[in-house]
């Protein structure tokens, strides 16, 4: 591609922006150019987002300015930066759940005609922006809120693709998305770039960065570190400057002396409205991957363990005693923990301090340890090495990784026997999800039993002790570690093979 | 100069408030400032304050509890017409009193929790009913007010205290409930529900009780709504009327303590803060000779416009640096992490 | 494909079904007939007010906001509609206009300081009642003006036994409906209302359309005024007061199946609502219960109306397994559809890169 | 369709229904003041059969045999004043019943709100097969243009207690009215008062016109007397009442203290009593909890009375219609103040009532009497 010799459609600089008196972008300069893919990379508070943000005109830069085809802009509502031509898939949907696809995609500028919602051309321009994309199965006029997170991620993808956008940013749109759809995004991508079209583009899967962009900027702590063509960077080197060192290696070894011993958990064809037929034995000290696609059931699968929907067939054990959980509650006395999927709606309360939060749990189901948990918090909070200001600071100003760490101290501080984690490395930085892993062997070391779902196969290959695949609601395959990406791919296709 | 600062903070609005229309009652009226006009005011806030502590915990649990005005007519009613003038039913009536507030409070939780009918159509169906179930059951009117024992709670206190004159009961209730609040706030359930307010499912995630939990702080506020009925009963006597529109006014105190509707943030101090700024406004007034016909006008304005202090004050400060105090943010750890495992070093910026 | 879900307005419908058989029957065992004309009359005079204020509340909750303000409101508009009147009916335009002006700009005034002033619609609006009522009682002792005749009988006439006013009412719903499902302003109305921060992530100006929403609210609850002017004959300043048409008229609103917390919620809905309030008082006004007990009744019924559906309302996820499961009974076209994306995958991936089409 | 039965109103010349913002009307005041001297006419013992300078209306045109039905629309029982009446006219009710003079009385309650009492009058137009209506406005504008389609049923209309703009009735009943209480209050005040005292007025709520008839009396005579007299409206609510009489306290000093109803009586002689201060001159109303404290505080105080025995009256004038007999066009009950000397005997007559019940309430001669009334049985 000849992006270099062309001018920039978009150029950012000396943008300064602060929080509470805290600066998170330090002047950065930054520059897109018409149909390159631009990746944005950098640890979690990095200060990505705020960046799009700006550029989107939903929050005004301190200093600096945006210009925008060659003149400065201050878009001080995100319709004045729609209306010019950037468009931003944002890192938290924006769907409205009560609403339907259609109205949902065309939200803000609902076609009309002499003066009045024009509904049909609404909605058969959903169905064909949505046909254009294969995507058969979505229907325009379902309400947002019976998707699954897959499907309304490719809603708000499509929603994106409706504009006629001179710029597009992708704030991590592959979060909830499985390799299939991936693929259908890498597409969808080259074809806007083909016309002309410049892609700013974030995510902490390194291997997309490499895969789809032209150049790729690095943040670190609010400055900006470098900017490169893709072509002169190595994962390595990328990841030292995002970090600041070098890694060794993405997973972390078992640590010594773990040994998998008695059964912890045991499921004896468990099932409830979700999943069926689910038949699992979980073993201390060993750490078990869940597979499979998106909406196969993973998810449900573990809310079923941890009682949020609650198995109505079935039988449970733990520790080689039968015990029924009907409730998140029995799940917890039980000694069970659940590091849930989507921790903003799942996992804090955002209004309060990392302190309530951590203790959030503690105080629900055994309010007696309160006062002593309450002294353990600082060393939990540190030995997960939260950067924040302090245990006062609302959940709300950290970023996504130390929220995920916030929501992970809350569940050490019961001192779970069995870890059920959901995507617990979704959105976090190579840093922050290391130190996810790290956690995850040590638990495995104190004998204690952990359960993962992951859609990020080289994090399931890597991590686990057995890998299980689930498709449709059903666990159709147990594969032991190290297994090949296609055996396990295979299996969560439901075609028992390789694609 | 700090104190200052709390002051014209979002926070201590209501405070700056409080202080304004007290001095201004003062200025007008320098007989205010004696001790025993005091003691007489806040005995005449007493009441207001305790069901706005109530509403409270349900407000910060992101609820509201519309049947505290009718809870308290009923409970008046109860009192006036099941103590008469027995001085002997002063205890037992006070426990029946407690039952009742007790099973209100249960009744507007369990429905709202386990039904899912917001509270706010939960409550005021049970304001209609209250109201309406003791209006026919005395035919409209109580017997008469009860005997004075029981009248004594809201309407005596120590007498001829050196400096102070009086102290009213009312006084040491109120800041006996005022401190069991705080206290609740510190407690599991506290926390609970400030978080519940704020997000209901990460607490049912957390495994707790949220049904009971959130049921709890409508029990608190019908005790609350119960026990201002019982100072009312000393303080005005029984009538009908006690306690009508008592749910807007411990709302509307709630809110202008800095509270937010919707829950998940307030503090205890600033809704109980909130009680005195409404009373001396309506001090105020009469102490000004604003007409009549005026009061409510000139209380619409100033509700409004310190509501909108503190929401225009807090945006503005969310923008604003903070105070020089904060620690900046320490910057992500540049050694050893990633090869060591989980390190148990004191956390900084603490 | 398309997902069959139990619209509350179906189960609003229901209830409104329920009330009128059970009803009729306890008004056939006192010896009346509850669909003689005098009883539909009333029943639906019942309605008009009620429902026109309830009107303009849906749009107010739909944008997650709330109106306590409208019974100052009807009583304001009820004495300016009736004064400006004043017994001549040349000047029945110019007291319906400037009326419904006032009733605007108090809508406004609402709208601006719940969304610039951010201040809560319930405080704000309890608010700007007690402005109100101070102003009423500031200005008007009693009941004041005189409405002509001709206006009069908008509020006493009827095309059968089904009065005008009543018709008004179900006309007005319709625009409204037509409002909330065919315009722009309806549209971001639901996304203010079901999140103001993904809307105006979506382009939508927040603000507009709740102030809009808080304007017709007003200017619905000035038509009630008018309304209850011209069956007074007289403007009255305690006349909104008297219905309790704020706590009624959300009661209404939400056991039409509007969410208080905004987003969802249709204007049918709410008419059932009003329907269902105003069967169960013709009921007990016929069967002649104790006043006391009937508040009683309508807070019962008020929450158990709720309660029917409000359980059902919270959005679930489609089950797989058992009835209606998307494994039990069909709905495979996601599966079916695997291979399309593929193909469009590797379609879009061959596109030659032909500059298709240039901005809109 | 119109409906027939609205044509448009003769009387209702825009002078005469819109009401002026001044509530003060001499030619009332006077005639108000004027009958306060009169003897009624009637059963002395019998008072609410009296009236004062009435003008009789021939009946004979309604006479009729046996029972017959009547249908009350009443405005409300949401007062303890309108609760008491409710009691006495539904045992009047049953000794009518009990001789054969009405069938039934069927009864719609407005619950304070005129559109719901219009609604209630019409249904009884069309669905009442009613032989006789009673009104009780909730307000009088309002209901005028209802009255009259009641009237033009051709059945007799009997209204009692608040007026209605027009003169189609049969029979108007209502004690003297607003100007009377507020000159026998005014006047009880005034002579018990120096010039330049001060008086505060505690009023329920602005804008019904039985309420403001007594203020607007009482306010020109304070004003001519050279008392100072401030007014607050109070909704009847006790505790706000106590607040009102602390704060006007804590000002200065109050000699006197006016009452447009006796609600709250009570809480104020208490904030007196609470601040220490003397307790002022008083008038409140017939209601038992005032003329209780009244007796153990042993103030000066004066009871004006809004005969509650009225909602005796309109059933038994129903029954006077159906016999042919002629009725007062306009029927106005005496209306006279207790006094100090008078409160003993009226404590003793009324001796274990609740304290909501009205002194003057003229049902001892009823089937219920007196647990009815002592147990506020409400039907
Ligand atoms: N509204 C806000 N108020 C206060 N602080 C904020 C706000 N938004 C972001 N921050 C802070 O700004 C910093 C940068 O956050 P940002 O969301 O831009 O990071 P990011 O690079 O997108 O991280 P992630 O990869 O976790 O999404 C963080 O320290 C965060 O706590
Ligand atoms: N029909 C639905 N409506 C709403 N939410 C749904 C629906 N189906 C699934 N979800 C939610 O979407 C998420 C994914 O669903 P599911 O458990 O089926 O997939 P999964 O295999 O766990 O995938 P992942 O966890 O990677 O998203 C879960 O949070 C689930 O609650
Ligand atoms: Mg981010
Ligand atoms: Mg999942």
């Amino acid at each position: 591609m000849n992006a270099t010799t062309t001018q920039p459609v978009l150029a950012v600089s000396g943008i300064r922006k602060s929080f509470f008196g805290v600066e998170v972008l330090k002047g950065i300069d930054f520059d897109v150019r018409p149909g390159e893919v631009h990746g944005l990379v950098g640890e979690n508070g990095a200060g990505k987002s705020t960046l799009m943000k700006i550029i989107a005109g939903v929050q005004p830069a301190d200093e600096g300015t945006v210009a925008y085809r060659g003149e400065e802009v201050r878009h001080a509502h995100p319709r004045q930066a729609m209306d010019a031509g950037i468009v931003t898939v944002f890192q938290e949907f924006t769907l409205l759940p009560e609403r339907t696809v259609a109205q949902n995609v065309y939200l803000g500028r609902e076609p009309r005609r002499a003066g009045f919602v024009d509904r049909k051309a609404m909605i058969g321009r959903t169905a064909d922006l949505l046909s254009d994309l294969g995507v058969s199965f979505i229907d325009p006029q379902a309400r947002v809120g019976s998707l699954t997170v897959a499907e309304q991620q490719i809603v708000e993808i499509v929603k994106a693709l409706s504009f006629d956008a001179q710029v597009i940013s992708m704030d991590e749109p592959t979060a909830a998305l499985s390799d299939r759809e991936v693929e259908l995004l890498y597409a969808i991508i080259r074809r806007l770039t083909s016309r002309g079209v410049a892609v700013i583009y974030v995510s902490h899967r390194l291997k997309e960065i490499f895969d789809l962009c032209d150049r790729i900027t690095i943040l670190k702590d609010g400055a900006l570190v470098s900017t490169d063509e893709t072509a002169d960077l190595t994962t390595d080197e990328l990841v030292r400057r995002m970090v600041g060192r070098s890694i060794q290696s993405y997973f972390p070894d078992a640590v010594e002396g773990t040994t998998v011993g008695e059964p912890r958990l045991e499921l004896e064809n468990c099932g409830n409205a979700y999943v069926d037929g689910v038949s699992l034995t979980l073993r201390a000290g060993e750490i078990v991957g869940i597979a499979g696609l998106q909406g196969s059931g993973r998810t449900e699968l573990v809310e079923g363990v941890f009682g949020i929907q609650a198995f109505t067939r079935g039988a449970m054990r733990i520790d080689g005693s039968p015990t029924n959980i009907t409730s998140a509650r029995s799940a917890v006395r039980a000694g069970l923990a659940l590091v849930s999927e989507d921790r903003k709606a799942q996992g804090l309360a955002l209004g309060q301090s990392v302190l309530d939060n951590a203790l959030l749990v503690v105080r629900s189901v055994f309010p007696g340890r309160t006062a002593a948990s309450r002294r353990e918090v600082p060393g939990v909070l540190s030995s997960l090495e939260i950067s924040s200001r302090g245990v006062d600071q609302e959940a709300r100003f950290l970023s996504g990784g130390n929220q995920q760490k916030v929501v992970l101290a809350k569940w050490l501080l019961t001192q779970p026997q069995i870890v059920l984690f959901d995507e617990p490395t979704r959105g976090i930085d190579v840093g922050a999800k290391y130190a996810v892993y790290q956690l995850m062997r040590e638990l495995a070391a104190q004998g204690k039993a952990v359960l993962m779902v992951s859609s990020e196969l080289p994090e399931i290959i890597g991590m686990s002790d057995r890998i299980v695949v689930m498709h449709d609601g059903e666990l159709v395959a147990e594969l032991p570690a190290g297994s090949a990406e296609h055996e396990i791919l295979g299996a969560a296709t439901g075609a028992g093979g390789a694609r | 100069m700090n104190a200052l600062r709390a002051l014209v903070s979002p926070r201590g609005a209501v405070f700056l408030l409080l202080v304004v229309l007290l001095v201004a009652v003062t200025v007008l009226n320098p007989s205010f400032a004696e001790p025993g006009q005091l003691m007489r005011f806040i005995q005449r806030v007493a009441p207001i304050a305790i069901v706005a502590i109530g509403q409270y915990f349900v407000i910060i649990a992101g609820e509201f509890d519309l049947s505290q005005g009718s809870l308290i007519t009923a409970q008046v009613i109860i009192a006036g017409n099941l103590v008469g003038q027995d001085d002997s039913r002063t205890v037992p009536v006070l426990l029946l009193m407690i039952v009742v507030g007790v099973a209100v409070g249960l009744v507007n939780g369990l429905i709202t929790t386990l039904l899912k009918v917001p509270s706010f159509i939960v409550t005021l169906g049970m304001m209609l009913a209250l109201l309406g179930g003791v209006m026919w059951w005395t035919g409209g009117a109580a017997t008469g007010n009860p005997a004075d024992s029981f009248r004594e709670i809201g309407r005596g206190g120590i007498r001829d205290v050196p400096f102070l004159d009086f102290i009213p009961w009312a006084v040491f209730i109120l800041i006996a409930w005022l401190a069991l609040g705080i206290w609740i706030t510190k407690l599991p359930l506290g926390k609970s529900l400030i978080a519940v307010g704020d997000n209901a499912v990460a607490v049912d995630y957390a495994g707790a009780r949220r049904a009971w939990v959130t049921t709890r702080a409508f029990v608190i506020s019908s005790l609350s709504a119960s026990l201002s009925a019982v100072l009312l009963v000393g303080y005005a006597g029984v009538h009908p009327s006690v306690g009508r529109g008592y749910e807007f006014v411990a709302i509307t105190a709630v809110v202008l303590g800095g509270v937010v509707l919707g829950g998940g943030r307030g503090w205890i101090v600033g809704a109980a803060a909130g009680a005195f700024a409404l009373e001396a406004l309506f001090m105020l007034l009469n102490i000004a000779g604003v007409p009549s016909t005026l009061r409510d006008a000139v209380q619409g304005v100033i509700i409004i416009a310190a509501v909108a202090y503190s929401a225009v004050a807090f945006r503005a400060r969310r923008r604003r640096p903070r105070e020089p105090v904060a620690t900046p943010e320490p910057a992500t750890t540049p050694e050893p992490a990633m090869t060591s495992t989980i390190h148990t070093e004191k956390i900084r910026g603490d | 494909m398309k997902r069959f879900r139990i619209d509350s307005t179906i189960i609003v419908l229901g209830i409104l079904i329920l009330s009128l058989i059970v009803g009729a029957i306890l008004v056939g065992t006192v010896g009346r007939n509850f669909l003689s004309p005098g009883n539909i009359r009333d029943v639906l005079t019942g309605m008009s007010v009620l429902g026109l204020v309830a009107i303009g509340q849906t749009l107010v909750v739909l944008g997650a906001s709330l109106d306590l303000s409208v019974t100052y409101v009807i009583s304001l508009a009820s004495l300016l509609g009736a004064t400006i009147m004043n017994g001549n009916p040349a000047n029945i335009p110019a007291a319906v206009a400037i009326t419904l002006l006032v009733c605007a700009g108090i809508g406004l005034a609402n709208g601006l300081i719940v969304t610039v002033l951010k201040v809560n619609g319930f405080i704000a609006t309890l608010g700007t009642g007690l402005i109100l009522q101070g102003i009423l009682n500031t200005n008007f002792e009693g009941s004041a003006g005189a409405v002509p005749w001709e206006f009069q009988l908008i509020g006493a006439t009827g095309v059968g036994p089904v009065p005008v006013s009543t018709i008004i009412m179900i006309a007005l719903a319709v625009l409204v409906w037509f409002l909330l499902n065919r315009t722009r302003t309806g549209a971001h109305l639901y996304a203010v209302g079901g999140d103001p921060e993904i809307a105006r992530l979506s382009g939508v100006r927040t603000r507009p359309p709740l102030i809009a929403a808080h304007v017709l609210c007003s200017v619905f609850a000035g038509l009630a005024g008018l309304l209850l002017a011209s069956r007074l004959g007289v403007g009255s300043p305690t006349v909104g007061q008297q219905g309790g048409y704020a706590l009624l008229s959300i009661a209404a609103v939400v056991l039409g199946g509007t969410l208080l917390m905004g987003g969802r919620g249709s204007i049918w809905g709410t008419v059932g609502g009003v329907a269902i309030l105003a069967v169960v008082d013709s009921v007990m006004s016929v069967m002649q219960v104790n006043p006391f007990l009937k508040d009683v009744v309508r807070g019962v019924v008020i929450v158990a109306a709720v309660a029917v559906y409000s359980r059902r309302a919270i959005v679930r996820r489609r089950p797989r397994f058992g009835a209606g499961g998307t494994r039990t009974g069909g709905d495979d076209a996601a599966k079916a559809a695997e291979g399309e994306m593929a193909a469009a995958a590797s379609q879009l991936a061959d596109t030659t890169p032909v500059p298709e089409g240039g901005r809109a | 369709t119109t409906d027939p039965s609205v044509a448009p109103a003769e009387s209702d010349s825009p002078e005469e229904s819109a009401e002026t913002t001044e509530w003060f009307d001499q030619e009332l005041f006077d005639k108000q003041n004027e009958e306060r001297g009169v003897e009624p006419q009637g059963p002395a013992d019998q008072p609410y059969l009296q009236h004062i300078n009435a003008e009789m209306v021939d009946t004979a045109e309604f006479a009729s045999e046996g029972a017959e039905k009547a249908c009350f629309a009443n405005a409300s029982i949401s007062n303890p004043w309108r609760q008491t009446g409710w009691i006495t006219m539904n045992e009047q009710l049953k000794s009518l019943q009990a001789d054969g003079a009405i069938s039934e009385m069927e009864t719609r309650d407005a619950q304070d709100s005129d559109d719901t009492q219009i609604a209630d009058i019409d249904y009884f137009i069309s669905e009442g097969e009613c032989d006789v209506f009673l009104i009780s406005p909730n307000s009088t504008a309002a209901m005028t243009p209802a009255v009259e389609r009641a009237c033009e049923t051709g059945k007799p209309v009997i209204v009692f207690d608040r007026g209605v703009n027009t003169d189609c009735y049969v029979s108007f009943i209502h004690p003297i009215g607003g100007f009377a209480w507020g000159i026998d209050t005014a006047e009880f005040l005034i002579d018990n008062l120096e010039e330049g005292d001060k008086v505060v007025a505690l009023r329920i709520l602005p804008g019904v016109d039985v309420l403001e008839h007594r203020w607007a009396a009482a306010e020109k005579l304070f004003d001519e007397a050279g008392i100072e007299a401030v007014d607050y409206f109070t909704g009847a609510d006790p505790a706000e009442i106590k607040s009102i009489i602390s704060d006007e306290l804590a000002k200065g000093d109050v000699q006197g203290i006016w009452m447009d109803a006796g609600d709250g009586a009570v809480a104020a002689i208490e904030a007196f009593e609470d601040a220490g201060a003397d307790y002022p001159v008083m008038t409140g109303e017939d209601e038992m909890s005032f003329l209780r404290k009244w007796k153990d505080t042993g103030l000066t105080g004066l009871a004006p009375v809004y005969s509650n025995f009225q909602w005796r009256t309109p059933l038994l004038a129903a029954q006077m219609v159906f016999a042919g007999t002629e009725v007062p066009k306009e029927w106005v009950l005496p209306q006279k103040p207790i006094t100090e000397g008078e409160l003993d005997q009226y404590l003793e007559a009324n001796d274990g009532m609740p304290d909501g019940h009205y002194a003057k309430f003229g049902g001892e001669d009823l089937p219920g009497y007196p647990t009815v009334w002592q147990e506020r049985q409400i039907p």
